[in-house]
């Protein structure tokens, strides 16, 4: 079986589980280090990117993309609304019109996704954001989606972890200055878990 | 016609704030306040994007925010217009910047005009 | 205790707004609203008398303003405390500047420590 | 008849007066410059002085500019407050706790005023404030207080008169840059008219 849309669409769905079960934690991260709220924005936004696929399953990969993006930025109240509704966007139109995606096209999606939170939020590697796990990821090579997608969570899951000695230099974390220094950021930790779920969905397929 | 104005804030109190001492110095400039999301802290899109329709009187809009997201919200609005003589975000204490902002507006400034007098805020007192 | 802060502004909506947004970072913190004069706009020295006494945690007030008259009360109330020891005017950009200083205070940083944050608010983002 | 707390009490009461003949001019200054407030800042300002004065008639000089100076910082909610108050403030320190004032004290009055508003203000002869009018009344002399503060009155007047072609450089109408040119600025202006009212008082004494 191949990845179309109603595979992605899946995939989108089974990742918003993810993260309504993840809610607390990423709640505490963002407590840590930011006003509390990044676990309770995605687990809402997520919610409603689940009834708008609901409602009406887009027909191509890219269309399934773009709704999340559009969704995400509309009903996410902080920097994780723009930041991965860009990105979502940016994959979308990596994948274009395809009915179904490649190994190539996602790796695609991944780079593109990276560029997009890169272009939004100026971040680069090592300023302590969902950079720092974004883009190891999109560096990550396999021969078909399923490995892909796991070596792009393996990587993720690293530069999440990467993340907790920095100084934060973008988002509010930078405010903390030093402080910033042994908490785990919680964006880097949502992309992580969301190319988790993504990975798991693809091995199912 | 002058410049119009959009404040995105996390706070729908903060922004409208900002609109009412920065109305003080500018009564012809519309200020709209684009703050607060669903109730609460955060930043709104739409919030945003309709502002700036309210705003828009033909000689450009400029928007200034507060921290983090609002910063982004507003470029993502201002992107989804396609076009950059209609709206400009604009890098400046946002309390200053906007009391400029709108003064210079109120003069009859030009977007450029009004977006530099933002950008030098904070040197006047 | 922490550091206390008041926010000084002509408008009261503009002082809440401001504490509710670096209050969303700094829990602990003690923020006050030292906003608006006689129901309108301006700046009301009792309110910031009063509101450095709330804030006052026996760690030191810092005072934020927006423009004009707001710094000269803020400095007036501080000088009628006789003691400079116990709170301190920052000229800051308002709304960055009381994020940073309110996650300045959240971390235990000293009076001293505050001020600088606030200080710096404007490099970070 | 010697220039007595009541005398000053009254002096102040007359100025209050002159201070609401002239609201509307105030504000249209205000309002070219500023926020339009400035003439119903000290109107309303300068009636709860008159109703302070009425309840109690301070003993000396000195302390019926304290009072002044304390409801003017807690009644005006712009700059006049803390500026005219200060300048108040600093005016009764100069003149301690003598039962008359002499030219002499009334010289030392004035230029403690200046140095209230200068010390609260931070503005420069030439920034365009009431600094530009309060400087050189501070500077005029006279062997009697009549001629003392009416040649005051004079200097404050063309002080005053000189804000027109300056960019201002503090206060609100900084925010206005070369527009402010050709505007009288407000509380300049609100100096001469104080400054003019007082003379008239110490004529009739
Ligand atoms: N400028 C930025 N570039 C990249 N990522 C950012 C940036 N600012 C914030 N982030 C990410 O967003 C996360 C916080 O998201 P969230 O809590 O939803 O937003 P907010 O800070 O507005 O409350 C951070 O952990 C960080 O990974
Ligand atoms: N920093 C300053 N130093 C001296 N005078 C000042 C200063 N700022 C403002 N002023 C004076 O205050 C006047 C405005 O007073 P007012 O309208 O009551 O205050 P606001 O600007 O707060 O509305 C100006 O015309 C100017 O003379
Ligand atoms: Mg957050
Ligand atoms: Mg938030
Ligand atoms: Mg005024
Ligand atoms: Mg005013």
């Amino acid at each position: 079986m191949g990845c179309d849309a109603r595979s992605v669409a899946a995939a989108v769905v089974a990742a918003a589980g993810v993260v309504g079960e993840h809610r607390d934690e990423l709640v505490r991260l963002d407590q840590a280090m930011g006003d509390a709220d990044h676990g309770e924005n995605l687990r809402r936004g997520f919610g409603f990117v689940v009834s708008a696929l609901d409602e009406s399953t887009p027909d191509t990969p890219g269309a399934v993309l773009k709704l999340v993006a559009s969704v995400l930025i509309s009903k996410v109240g902080g920097a994780a609304g723009p930041l991965f509704g860009t990105s979502f966007l940016r994959a979308a139109g990596a994948v274009g019109a395809a009915e179904e995606l490649t190994p190539e096209l996602v790796s695609a999606a991944l780079g593109a996704a990276l560029g997009g939170v890169v272009a939004r939020g100026k971040a680069e590697l090592g300023d302590k954001t969902m950079v720092d796990a974004l883009a190891p990821a999109a560096s990550a090579r396999g021969a078909d989606i399923p490995t892909l997608l796991t070596a792009a969570a393996i990587a993720a899951d690293a530069g999440a972890e990467s993340t907790i000695p920095l100084v934060a230099r973008k988002g509010r974390a930078s405010y903390l200055g030093e402080r910033a220094i042994g908490h785990l950021d919680p964006g880097a930790r949502s992309v992580a878990l969301l190319l988790r779920s993504f990975a798991n969905s693809a091995m199912g397929l | 016609m002058t410049v119009g104005i959009v404040i995105v804030s996390h706070s729908a109190a903060l922004a409208a704030g900002v609109v009412e001492v920065a109305a003080a110095m500018a009564p012809d400039v519309v200020l709209v306040a684009a703050g607060g999301f669903d109730g609460g802290l955060g930043t709104d899109i739409d919030l945003v994007s309709n502002g700036i329709a309210a705003a828009q009187g033909g000689d450009g809009v400029v928007l200034l925010y507060d921290i983090g997201s609002a910063k982004m919200v507003a470029d993502l609005a201002v992107e989804m217009l396609g076009d950059p003589e209609q709206a400009a975000v604009v890098d400046a204490p946002l309390v200053e910047g906007a009391v400029a902002s709108a003064v210079a507006a109120q003069g009859g400034a030009t977007l450029d005009e009004v977006l530099s007098a933002a950008a030098s805020a904070l040197n006047l007192e």
